[in-house]
């Protein structure tokens, strides 16, 4: 149980954050979050800095002891968001990188790692929900080519990605997991509709996409006809030992402005908000050590973590969650009730961790199921 | 004893409820988020079908009912959110003009903000002025707030009349739940068929039953105790029943086309307009 | 919605006060819980006394409103619980009454009411569990006796009844539900074995019931052949309503308790503690309120509760936790451990509260499926 | 950073299991329950695996491990439910003659609290004489108590420790509930595969692993607020493991015969001894 770095890791982040410190004050204002092109071009230009200074594939091939203090450093220090850059970096381009032909990889890992080419998600539809594998988006054979018509839902930067990661079904008379095929669609194919999703905080970050005879070549299918629900999910698992870990690192400042925050209005001497934000602390402190002990797993197990993801998402959505809860009573009054606070747009987008990216109750479901074993439930015990 | 609605009562809340999903259904309500501007033809109508006079007595033009009667109908406009500055326009009713009829819009000072100020014809409570109210980006689309500096408790009356829209509206949620429960189909059954979702929902209805006792029974007592039990169990009630229908929703009940959000934000502000939380317990502990 | 009590609800309330301030002194001292035939003695004692002086019958032909300021005044007094009457008084008695041929009433019930007999009941198995259907505890039919094997768990004052209503298979090859009959057993009966169960509370007020050939007249059965699971069920939503009014108004009073000690303790400076017990307060003052509620309703309907019983058990069990653990709280270090210390003991008997008569999660599904109407899960679902 | 435990660590960890598996398993515990003292076979054969001894340098007798070590070794106890003053025996090694050894029983008064007075050899901590120590009934039958009236922190190796057992113990009653729950049938299958059952299990899981993260790395860190956040967390997974472990158990869980109320009667204990919540939760904020 070491929690002291290598001398290399030491370096690396010494490193990065020098290199931080001077690129960061250089960069051009943050575009409004409804400036769709401007957003693009200030992730996609983040990128092609991380890429000329040799970080554009920390996701990818660096160690996860090394990914972690990358995610660590850039967060800290201010740096921006993985963005648009999500789904090429942290989805679309590892399941490339580990399931394409050689003449795929070529195409398509390049001009993301460079910030050239975005790509979004196009795996959620409206009628599945929880239930992904049941996806209805029906892609037919004709020729070289397949002819896609459906609608996906959910769907980040559709409004100006290159291409779209898109789960298709090829054979609707399989069972569903075994009829599903993954698809690169360039999103400039004629058939195709984006249109944006308001969410309750009142933003459009999401889009529905609606699919009318879309024609992709079928050399853009990545791995064999029918098999993209594995292919799918060995990305999935992949993305999961550091995926939140900036975010912890973000909640950890937030705890701590709020607790400023609460000593400058009075509110800290309330012994029962002082209490709240004590067992956040005692919350976030764990989820953060809980973060070193998976990417410490994942690094000894070359990188696959295990179903231990799960347990971390169900404990650290709901922690979220209770954080700007508490954020709230910290502002009291009329700030806990004033959208233009950040905490309270934070509020809102926190109610979405225990539903995206697979519920608290599917959550449990695997933790109870895979890791102790539990029986499966009979259709109908899920 | 008979702790039970009279059918006089029940007649009541029938007659409000009809009223309001007649005049203020769906889609009046989804308009008005669109354009949330207060609607005093509506205003007018709510005065004339007496929700603001039930109070007074018959000589006032009123009918003579008494609190109790006021928490089933606040307990429905509660499940039908509709917007507006009702419980200062109650309270005012017989010393405002033109308020029991609702010819005149009034408004009140509660724990330092002020809902519906630039609507209102007639502000009560708070500082003398509220010519240095600051107006908030209101979290809820459908109560624009704005702030004044002095912050007195809010008077009892109206925390019971809040925590009774807080009942209305986690009644409200658990329909709206339940609903989507019963339709809803993942993994081949309905989602209201999985125990998870299943407890989910019973959970919600323990908490609408505990908090209708505890909102009732202060109407009655009128006991400062009471009205704070009854505050904390109806504010508990709301917000997390508004929060458990999201999660019942799933992603659908993160988008703004889901009415779930609008009954999450009213249920913030009304726990906020309604008293402070802090202040309720501390009156329950000193009762001890 | 009128919560004052009718002149006659109040005089009897006044009558029956005077009565118990006259009569409680008198009362001889309570025996050690460890006492079987004392705590017989004492139990019995004190329902002749109800009985001789007009009360007796309380439970049964009182209205739900009396039968509310009966249990109320005599938690209030302090007066005896019902004790080893329990199951005659509010089980058996009931039954015998609603379901029991003329000659079956003329036997039991007087005996009963006053304080005469004593009964205890033979439901639970230790293999059903919370599927107290799947008893197994086999009947057979032998000329007008039934001959009787098996075992029973949780039988209260099994040492000292003189009779067990006991729920036995009649049919083995019947649906579950279908092949139950309800017997009443002499406890004297040849065959029957009674072993205490000691609880985690270190008391053995329940015990095990072993039944080897146990020979029971056919005259004794209640109800049909294999029609004893409605025969049961109708009793056991008749208890729902009252159930628990007297055990509220005692939760109330420790309430107050823990606030004075509190205060003498310096507790009571913690605002922590403060707002726990003041969150207790708003709960038992609203689980005060959902009992009239209840009874009001119980009363408007003929007596017959619905499924509300349910949602009172629910919340109620769980408050009663709270309240033992908020206790060891007040009490505080050396306090909370001393099992000396009554409040230690409630805390541990608190703990069977969300698992006896139907767990929280059962509670939960009968809420979910015959209040709000959800679909039964299929086999597996529940 | 390597966030695991080495292979010595794994070793040291399952050689202690093995060792109480098979000198305190079940039988003995049962044994100990029926007839509560002090074991002092028990004790000698722990001194001499190195138990107490494991932390002081090898000049001193011990194997120069660190606080890591302990707890791992400690979270074992807790499993095992081994009673006896452990914590306070392990902290006056190379203090106390024969402590290391297993040879002298040392207690120690931690909040007011002393445990096994009675067949300690040694106390330390707390007034100079315990002469007035009045004894408890306490509610652990496996742990008799004094309480003295001088009531010092408890010291954070202590704290540590105490939560390190409680890490245990919360392991310990996961798997029962588990293996309770995969074997127990009702309604014609286990219980474990209803999905009310399985999300206890699951949120005692990650309860479980969220305060072993805080725990391990509290060992290592050995900073203030790292110690308290090992503290509540350890605590909560310990009583809230118990009391979700007797609700999966059902009827059978309330009895005496079953071991579910011995972890959560000890869980209580260690709560208490371990250091006071509300002091916890100060230092976290302070740290703010």
């Amino acid at each position: 149980m070491d929690l002291t770095y290598t001398d290399e890791e030491e370096e690396f982040r010494a490193r990065l954050r020098e290199w931080l410190g001077g690129v960061l004050p250089a960069l051009p204002p943050k575009p409004s979050p409804t400036d769709w092109p401007g957003r693009r071009a200030y992730d996609t230009g983040w990128q092609r800095r991380l890429y000329d200074a040799g970080y554009g594939d920390v996701h990818w091939d660096a160690s996860p002891t090394t990914r972690l203090i990358f995610l660590e450093e850039t967060e800290e220090a201010g740096a921006p968001y993985v963005g648009a850059n999500f789904v090429g970096l942290l989805h679309a381009g590892p399941t490339i990188a580990a399931e394409g032909t050689d003449a795929q990889r070529a195409r398509w890992l390049t001009p993301i790692l460079r910030g050239d080419e975005v790509w979004c998600q196009g795996f959620s539809e409206p009628d599945a929900g929880s239930d992904l594998a049941s996806l209805r988006t029906k892609a037919v054979r004709d020729g070289d080519e397949y002819v896609i018509s459906g609608s996906k839902i959910w769907t980040s930067h559709a409004e100006v990605a290159d291409w779209c990661e898109l789960l298709v079904r090829t054979d609707a008379t399989a069972a569903k997991h075994r009829g599903i095929s993954w698809l690169a669609m360039p999103m400039d194919a004629p058939g195709i509709t984006v249109r944006p999703l308001r969410t309750l905080a009142g933003s459009t970050e999401f889009a529905e996409m609606f699919l009318d005879e879309v024609r992709v070549p079928v050399g853009n299918r990545v791995g064999d006809e029918n098999d993209g629900w594995r292919v799918t999910m060995v990305t999935l698992s992949f993305e999961r030992g550091t995926a939140f870990v900036g975010e912890v690192v973000a909640c950890r400042r937030v705890l701590g402005e709020l607790a400023a925050h609460a000593r400058k209005n009075g509110r800290w001497d309330d012994a029962v908000l002082r209490r709240e934000l004590a067992l956040l602390s005692a919350e976030f402190r764990a989820l953060w050590r809980l973060t070193q002990w998976n990417v410490s797993e994942a690094q000894a197990t070359g990188g696959v973590p295990g179903v231990g993801g799960s347990v971390f998402k169900l404990r650290y959505s709901h922690a979220r969650q209770r954080l700007y809860d508490v954020a709230a009573e910290v502002l009291g009054g009329a700030g806990a009730l004033d959208a233009a606070q950040d905490w309270t747009l934070d509020r809102l987008s926190s109610l979405s961790y225990t539903i995206a990216a697979g519920t608290s109750q599917i959550q449990r479901n695997i933790v109870a199921e895979r890791i102790l074993g539990l029986p499966k439930s009979p259709k109908g015990g899920r | 004893m008979h702790f039970q609605l009279t059918d006089d009562q029940r007649a009541l809340r029938d007659g409000t409820r009809e009223l309001l999903s007649g005049r203020f259904g769906r889609t009046a309500l989804r308009a008005a988020v669109d354009a949330p501007t207060l609607d005093r033809d509506l205003w007018k109508e709510l005065g004339e079908a007496g929700l603001f006079s039930l109070g007074l007595p018959e000589s006032a033009g009123g009918v003579g009912l008494g609190l109790a009667e006021a928490v089933l109908v606040f307990e429905e406009c509660g499940r039908a959110l509709v917007p507006g500055p009702l419980v200062a326009t109650f309270l005012a009713a017989g010393d405002v003009d033109g308020a029991a009829s609702g010819d005149t819009v009034v408004t009140e000072v509660f724990g330092g903000l002020v809902p519906w100020l630039d609507a209102a014809d007639v502000v009560r409570g708070g500082p003398r002025s509220t010519s240095g109210a600051e107006a908030l980006a209101s979290v809820d689309p459908l109560t624009p707030l704005h702030k004044v500096p002095d912050a007195g408790p809010t008077p009892w009356r109206a925390t019971l009349l809040y925590a009774a829209e807080q009942l209305g509206s986690a009644g409200r949620t658990l329909d709206m739940a339940v609903q989507h429960a019963r339709e809803r189909e993942q993994f081949g059954q309905p989602v209201g068929a999985f125990q998870a979702v299943k407890h989910l929902c019973a959970e919600m209805l323990v908490r609408v039953e505990v908090a209708r006792a505890a909102v009732y029974a202060a109407a009655v007592t009128q006991d400062p105790a009471e009205v704070a039990a009854a505050e904390l169990l109806a504010d508990e009630a709301a917000v997390r029943g508004a929060r458990d229908c999201l999660q019942v929703h799933g992603g659908m009940g993160f988008t703004w086309e889901a009415d779930v959000h609008l009954h999450l934000k009213r249920a913030w502000v009304r726990a906020e307009l309604g008293g402070r939380a802090r202040d309720a317990e501390e009156v329950l502990a000193a009762a001890l």
